[in-house]
């Protein structure tokens, strides 16, 4: 099961970075996150899936489709000048970085300890979450809502039109 | 008793008054203050004077009123000394500083606004407090404090019509030079402490008496270096630049400051020591050549001068050279008397000459005088008196004492060319006197009608001073008559006596045998009389046809001797110019060239390299980005150990 | 094992999508895409911290990934609106055609 | 709040300005009036409360009074320790009451950002107070630099037309030598860490440690440096004409005043009694370099046409002597030193503060412009007649009593050429000084202008006065201050003779050793 939203999650990743549309992208990783949202159960995390497939699939990329529609900017042109230095080291360091990550990753997965604490279910209960993120995490709770908070202002700012002199 | 200190400080509150309040309450609050304080000082003075003379005054009084400066071994109190030689300075520097400020109310009155006229007596004021404290010290370092303090009256006194450039530079002159000769007595001062652990007079002549062989080696160039000082503040050779330029000070301040008091303190202060000069021979033949060589050289200029105060200003060089010699022959007793009596007539002269200037209106040019003799009959007969006085004509106050000094430098043996020096310039001295004197009162009137109308005898303010110097002219010599008139006929030298201690080891001269000592005094009146004879006939009788004469024979020296042998203008180039070119180089070049260059091409090393490091900022995201990927990459291989 | 699924597989492809992402984030040139990109990369992070979470049976990974998910929430609105301010400025989203910071 | 000044007045008076600099900052950035006023009163204040100082220190007792102590950053040993002794003592008066000369002075001349102004200025002088006071060198390294950033605000905003190159140059040269400074400060407490094995930078700790060799020759050097560069000494001097020139008057006052005080502080304090034999190896440098700095200063400031970078190069010359007065370490000299180092801020604060006076009634610093002002202007000119007289040094002034101490000091030590050499300042400052004042003061009135000038106001009338008091006070009752001054100078020459001896019976020269085991310097 897991290896199929994994690979459903790869495939839809691999689309998102390889289209030129940005719609087309936005949508892949719609799909690549739903995915995501799969794998995520099955680690026994229901309730992060849920804000996964909620606040992530849902709201933020929804923003994203948005603000696309709101710039109307259309599929990537190729470039008339291109980089292909730029574009080379690019390609050699991905490919280091990729075989470095995967050969150091798959050693280390296999000697990370397996063992299960408690009823899978109870891990992932969401009040037994809640009760954990509000005893001992209340306060990053509260300053990530002040963070939050702090996000809509600065957007709001940005993004206003009229630029009357501040300051 | 009144205490010592209470002599000096009562000027000091003149001046302190007159300088804060002296502008709001008018001349006559200032005049009160300025006179009274004067007075007063002079009363305070005598009040201690008088008592001391008449127990004999030997042994001399210290009033110790705590310390002033302790650090480490460097002890300084602040003390006063009353001995026969301050008291000597004491009486006459109060009573002719009195009669100076009186002389000052009348000749200030008319030409100044309240403010100048009450800066004017402030200042006065201050400089006697700091005369008195220059000659009731009892340290040297106490002396020092009196004797810069002359010397910032001095320039504030030279300086006072400051509007007039040539007065103000002649100021800043006046303590320029003033400072090189302090630099001098600095370092003496520091000689003498590393010497004898003491600024202190008792301390350093006692033991310098006690034991002289000990000291000697280090004396000579401690002595030279005071020496040094006396040469600033009594201007000779070469430092006496100064004096002359300072007659641009109102007339009052050249009697008090630039002839009768300061310019004296060097003599003061030579005699002071006169312990560590007799005992270092070589400073005193140093001393002995500077006075002489002084002595002839300013006599030579003033021949040639027509400035009324230039020619008493050279004369008061001369005179000046003329005490010095006597302290380097070791007739200290001489020079003092010297000083005591110049003070006296010098005064009265260049009180007379402000007589007849505020009589002119202004001018001071002897050539546009002439036949004022009966227009000022006070001033001309009491600059008479002065001028026989100062020409050495018995039985005048300057007879005597120059009579004196004559016969020290005979005594004084060798070539006796010390000897012939100062009767050559007794003779310049009655010489250019009496040609002063010609011109100005005798003959006919040379300046415009408009002067001649305004001819006026000066108000009794300035008079009376003039009359009381005169008659002191006369008869001050009389306390120092020589020995050929009775073995105890100098009361002068008797009094000076506890001065001048035996010094084991250092041998006085022997008297002169009464003869000699007549034929002595007979050659200096008879060179004097010539000298004043010589000058009547050319310049009164001749009205001034002769020496044009010998002018035009040879216009290179008339011109050379006129200018005052051009040593300003040597000064000029020898330091003046060199100074500027230093200072504008050191600036230009070192400070802005070399060390801010040096900087300044640091940071250009700075600039440079930021200037080719940005061209590594695109401005490109994907690039910043590349670099970081490829950094972390590059790290990570190395942390791998693949690198 | 975390259930059935091997922990070593989990990471395995957690660093595929994060290599992924890395491939957008450098060759692409619309912002937007590259934005898309990251948030594959943060994404891939998650999973590998909920798979450890998992494995080594703590609720800590869970709740890192919550806070990660906000502050991605919060990133994104701040990074939306930069875009539609550089946009309106410079009409264009393309990174090679923009070079605020060039020296 | 009795026992809490009683016990804790070193505290107050580093944080008092620091107090009312935070209460300014409530106020409206337009109350210019209420923030001036407010400054100085703070100022006043402080000046008041550290006149107990003067009046309870013990003249007879060693080391350090008014101590306090806490623990700051404990795991590092950096501990809040403050303490006097007659050095500090005096420079900490000379602090508090120019500053209130300075901000009354301000009253009526600054008029931009007035509220900025006076914060800078009160923070400034928690600064320099808490730089005299600290006895723990991290402490001190931390009022040093809090007492850089609002001399750069003050001389970079209210300065004159160059102020942003001189703010910087001031910047650039003084953190250049702090910088060093704070990493010869690491090494010693790393040092003092590896030698007892306890970490501390109390001043009375590290005073123990023993170096010798190359290691001494190059942490005296990083300290020396930064002094010297404070002071300054020859040829780290060219920010000083800059600094002293464009800041405004009220800086310049401090600057000159205060500031540059504090670099022969600093070598007192620290480099010396750290590393006294090198030092004192060093020593003879450092005379020549006073030596150097005396003429050099002196003749380029007769070249200058500037009134302002005139009294700043003369402090170059004044300043060199001080430092020749160190380097002798005589005890005459030393205390003459210090004594002319308040001498100088006395007399250097009030020519600029006079300078100031003509300048904001004219706007111009070019000394041609001026000229015959004594007529329109009499009782500036009085007051600067008598600021260039203690300058110059005349006795009766202060400025004598200090450098004839100097002098004196230095020719009873082995350097008496010095002495001689320095001497020639005397000559040559009355020719700068003397020129200057012909030139503004005397002379014609060559401008119609200046006939306009009006005559000095109340408050800077005031400011003046209490700097003139306080150099007829000092001429004549020097003794007051010398009295504080002997058992701090006389323990300071013991505490470097003691430790001269134990670095010469340390065997192994390169290493550091252990302390001197216990015997405090």
């Amino acid at each position: 099961m897991f290896e199929v939203f994994a690979a459903v999650a790869i495939v839809f990743a691999a689309l998102m970075v390889l289209s030129r549309n940005p719609v087309r992208s936005v949508l892949s990783l719609v799909v690549a996150f739903f995915a995501l949202a799969g794998c995520y159960v099955l680690l026994f995390s229901p309730f992060i899936a849920v804000i996964q497939v909620i606040v992530y699939a849902g709201a933020i990329l929804v923003l994203f489709l948005f603000v696309l529609m709101l710039l109307n900017v259309g599929p990537e042109r190729p470039e008339k000048t291109g980089r292909p230095i730029q574009t080379l080291l690019s390609g050699i360091a991905i490919v280091l970085f990729a075989g470095f990550l995967l050969s150091t990753l798959r050693h280390s997965g296999s000697a990370a300890p397996r063992a299960l604490a408690g009823e899978p279910n109870v891990l992932g209960r969401p009040e037994a979450l809640a009760r954990e993120l509000f005893s001992g995490y209340l306060l990053h709770f509260e300053a990530v809502s002040i963070l939050l908070l702090s996000a809509l202002v600065g957007a709001f700012v940005l993004a206003r039109r009229d630029r009357e002199p501040r300051g | 008793m009144i205490a010592l200190w209470v002599i000096p400080v009562i000027p000091l509150v003149g001046f302190a008054l007159n300088g804060l309040l002296g502008t709001r309450l008018g001349k006559g609050f200032v005049s009160a203050v300025g006179v009274g304080s004067a007075g007063l000082a002079t009363l305070a003075a005598y009040s201690r004077l008088i008592p001391y003379l008449s127990s004999g005054g030997g042994t001399p009084v210290i009033e110790p009123y705590g310390s002033w400066i302790v650090a480490g071994s460097l002890s300084i109190d602040l003390s006063f000394r009353l001995d026969p030689l301050s008291a000597l300075m004491l009486s006459f520097v109060t009573f002719v500083g009195f009669l100076i400020h009186v002389y000052s109310v009348g000749y200030m009155h008319h030409d100044e606004t309240d403010a100048g006229y009450a800066r004017y007596f402030a200042y006065l004021n201050l400089f006697l407090f700091a005369m008195l404290v220059l000659v009731l010290a009892e340290t040297f370092l106490l002396m020092f404090v009196g004797w810069e303090g002359v010397g910032l009256c001095s320039y504030l006194l030279v300086g006072y019509y400051y509007d007039r450039e040539y007065a103000a530079a002649a100021g800043k002159k006046a303590f320029v030079v003033n400072r090189i000769g302090d630099f001098g007595f600095l370092l003496g001062m520091f000689g003498l402490f590393t010497t004898f652990g003491s600024l202190s007079y008792s301390e350093v002549f006692g033991k310098a008496a006690s034991n002289p062989a000990l000291y000697q080696p280090a004396l000579t160039l401690i002595c030279l270096c005071l020496f040094v000082g006396a040469v600033g503040k009594s201007a000779q050779v070469p430092l006496y630049v100064w004096l002359p330029d300072a007659m641009a000070g109102p007339t009052p301040v050249s009697a008090l400051i630039h002839a009768a008091t300061m310019v004296t303190a060097g003599v003061y202060m030579v005699t002071r020591c006169n312990v560590l000069f007799r005992l270092a021979p070589e400073a005193m033949a140093v001393v002995a050549g500077i006075g002489a060589f002084t002595a002839i050289f300013a006599g030579t200029i003033a021949v040639a001068q027509n400035d009324i105060k230039k020619v008493l200003a050279y004369s008061t060089v001369s005179q000046l050279g003329y005490m010095f010699l006597a302290c380097g022959v070791g007739a200290y007793v001489a020079g003092m008397f010297h000083v005591m009596t110049h003070a006296f007539f010098k005064a009265c002269l260049f009180l007379g000459s402000g007589s007849v200037i505020h009589a002119m209106g202004g001018e001071q040019d002897m050539r546009k005088m002439g036949g004022l003799k009966s227009k000022l009959p006070i001033t001309f007969w009491t600059f008479l008196v002065a001028t026989l006085a100062i020409a050495g004509i018995p039985p005048l106050a300057g007879f005597f004492s120059k009579d004196a000094i004559l016969a020290g430098a005979f005594e004084a043996g060798g070539l006796r060319i010390l000897w012939a020096v100062g009767l050559f310039t007794a003779g310049l001295t009655a010489f250019y006197m009496f040609r002063l004197v010609s011109l100005t009162f005798f003959g006919r009137f040379r300046g415009t009608p408009d002067q001649e109308h305004h001819l006026h005898e000066s108000p009794p303010s300035m008079t009376l001073p003039l009359i009381v110097l005169a008659i002191l002219s006369v008869v001050g010599g009389w306390v120092g008559l020589p020995a050929v008139f009775g073995e105890n006929a100098n009361v002068f030298a008797r009094f000076l006596a506890p001065v001048l201690p035996g010094l084991k080891g250092v041998e006085e001269h022997a008297a002169l045998p009464h003869a000699t000592e007549w034929a002595l005094m007979a050659v200096s009146v008879l060179v004097a009389a010539a000298g004043l004879l010589l000058a009547w006939s050319w310049y009164a009788r001749g009205e001034g046809r002769t020496p044009a004469r010998i002018a035009a024979a040879s216009p290179g020296v008339y011109a050379l001797v006129a200018d005052k042998f051009r040593i300003d203008e040597l000064y000029g180039v020898l330091f003046v110019k060199p100074f500027y070119w230093l200072s504008r180089t050191l600036w230009k070049v070192v400070d802005v060239l070399l060390i801010d260059g040096v900087l300044n091409a640091g940071a250009f090393v700075v600039e440079l390299t930021g200037d080719l490091l940005r061209f590594l900022q695109t401005g490109n995201v994907r690039n910043y980005a590349l670099t970081f990927l490829l950094g972390l990459v590059a790290l990570l291989l190395v942390v791998a150990g693949w690198i | 094992m975390i259930g059935t699924i091997p922990l070593s597989e989990v990471l395995i492809v957690s660093g595929a999508l994060f290599c992924i992402g890395l491939c957008g984030a450098l060759l692409r040139r619309n912002a937007i895409q590259i934005f898309l990109s990251i948030e594959l990369m943060m994404n891939s992070a998650n999973l590998a911290i909920l798979g450890y979470g998992a494995s080594l049976g703590t609720r800590e990974g869970q709740i890192v990934v919550f806070f990660v998910i906000a502050i991605a929430a919060a990133e994104a609105a701040v990074g939306l609106a930069i875009f539609v301010a550089l946009f309106r400025h410079t009409e264009t989203i393309d990174v090679n055609r923009i070079n605020l910071l060039k020296w | 709040m009795k026992t809490l000044l009683a016990e804790h007045l070193l505290t107050v008076l580093v944080f008092l300005p620091t107090a009312g600099a935070i209460l300014l900052l409530l106020l409206p950035r337009s109350a210019a009036g209420v923030a001036k006023v407010g400054a100085l009163t703070v100022a006043t204040l402080e000046c008041v409360l550290s006149l107990p100082l003067w009046w309870h220190f013990d003249t007879a007792l060693r080391g350090f009074q008014f101590r306090e102590a806490a623990p700051w950053i404990q795991p590092l040993g950096i501990s809040y320790l403050l303490g006097i002794d007659g050095i500090s003592l005096v420079l900490i008066l000379l602090t508090t009451i120019l500053t209130p000369v300075s901000l009354l002075f301000s009253l009526t001349h600054v008029e931009k950002e007035v509220r900025g102004f006076s914060i800078a200025f009160l923070i400034l002088e928690t600064g320099v107070i808490g730089t005299l006071v600290a006895l723990d060198l991290a402490l001190f390294y931390v009022f040093w630099e809090v007492m850089l950033v609002p001399m750069y605000f003050i001389i970079g905003i209210w300065g004159g037309n160059r102020r942003i190159y001189a703010a910087m140059k001031f910047f650039l040269f003084t953190m250049a030598g702090s910088l060093l400074m704070f990493l010869a400060i690491l090494y010693v407490a790393i040092k003092h860490h590896a030698a007892t094995g306890v970490w501390s930078f109390a001043l009375e700790d590290l005073y123990r440690l023993t170096f010798t060799g190359t290691t001494a020759v190059v942490l005296f050097a990083a300290f020396a440096l930064a002094f010297a560069i404070k002071v300054p000494v020859f040829p780290l001097h060219t920010w000083l004409p800059d600094a002293h020139t464009e800041a405004p008057t009220a800086g310049s006052i401090i600057l000159a005043g205060i500031l540059l005080k504090l670099g022969v502080y600093g070598y007192l304090r620290f480099a010396l009694p750290l590393f006294p034999g090198t030092a004192l190896r060093y020593a003879p440098w450092l005379g020549v370099l006073g030596v150097i700095g005396v003429v050099y200063g002196a003749l380029v400031a007769f070249a200058q046409h500037d009134m302002k970078r005139l009294v700043a190069y003369s402090s170059v010359s004044h300043l060199g002597l001080v430092v020749i007065g160190v380097g002798a370490f005589t005890t005459i000299s030393l205390q003459g030193s210090i004594l002319q180092m308040v001498n100088h801020g006395l007399s250097t604060g009030a020519l600029f503060l006079l300078v100031g006076v003509l300048y904001e009634r004219r706007h111009t610093r070019e000394i041609s412009a001026y000229g015959g002002v004594a007529g329109i202007v009499p009782v500036t000119t009085a007051l600067f007649l008598v600021a260039t007289l203690s300058s110059i040094g005349l006795p009766g002034l202060n400025g004598f009593v200090g450098e004839f101490l100097i002098l004196l000091g230095t020719w009873t030590s082995p350097h008496r050429w010095w002495s001689v050499a320095a001497a020639t300042g005397v000559i040559l400052s009355a020719i700068y000084m003397l020129t200057l004042v012909q030139r503004v003061f005397w002379n014609p009135v060559t401008h119609e202008e200046n006939r306009r000038l009006t005559d000095i106001r109340w408050s800077e009338l005031v400011a003046a006065s209490v700097l003139v008091v306080l150099m007829v006070w000092i001429g004549v009752r020097p003794n007051d201050v010398l009295d504080r001054l002997r058992v701090s100078v006389d323990a300071l020459q013991q505490a470097v003779a003691n430790k001269q001896l134990v670095e010469a019976q340390v065997s192994n020269p390169p290493e550091i050793a252990k302390g001197a085991k216990g015997e405090a310097p």
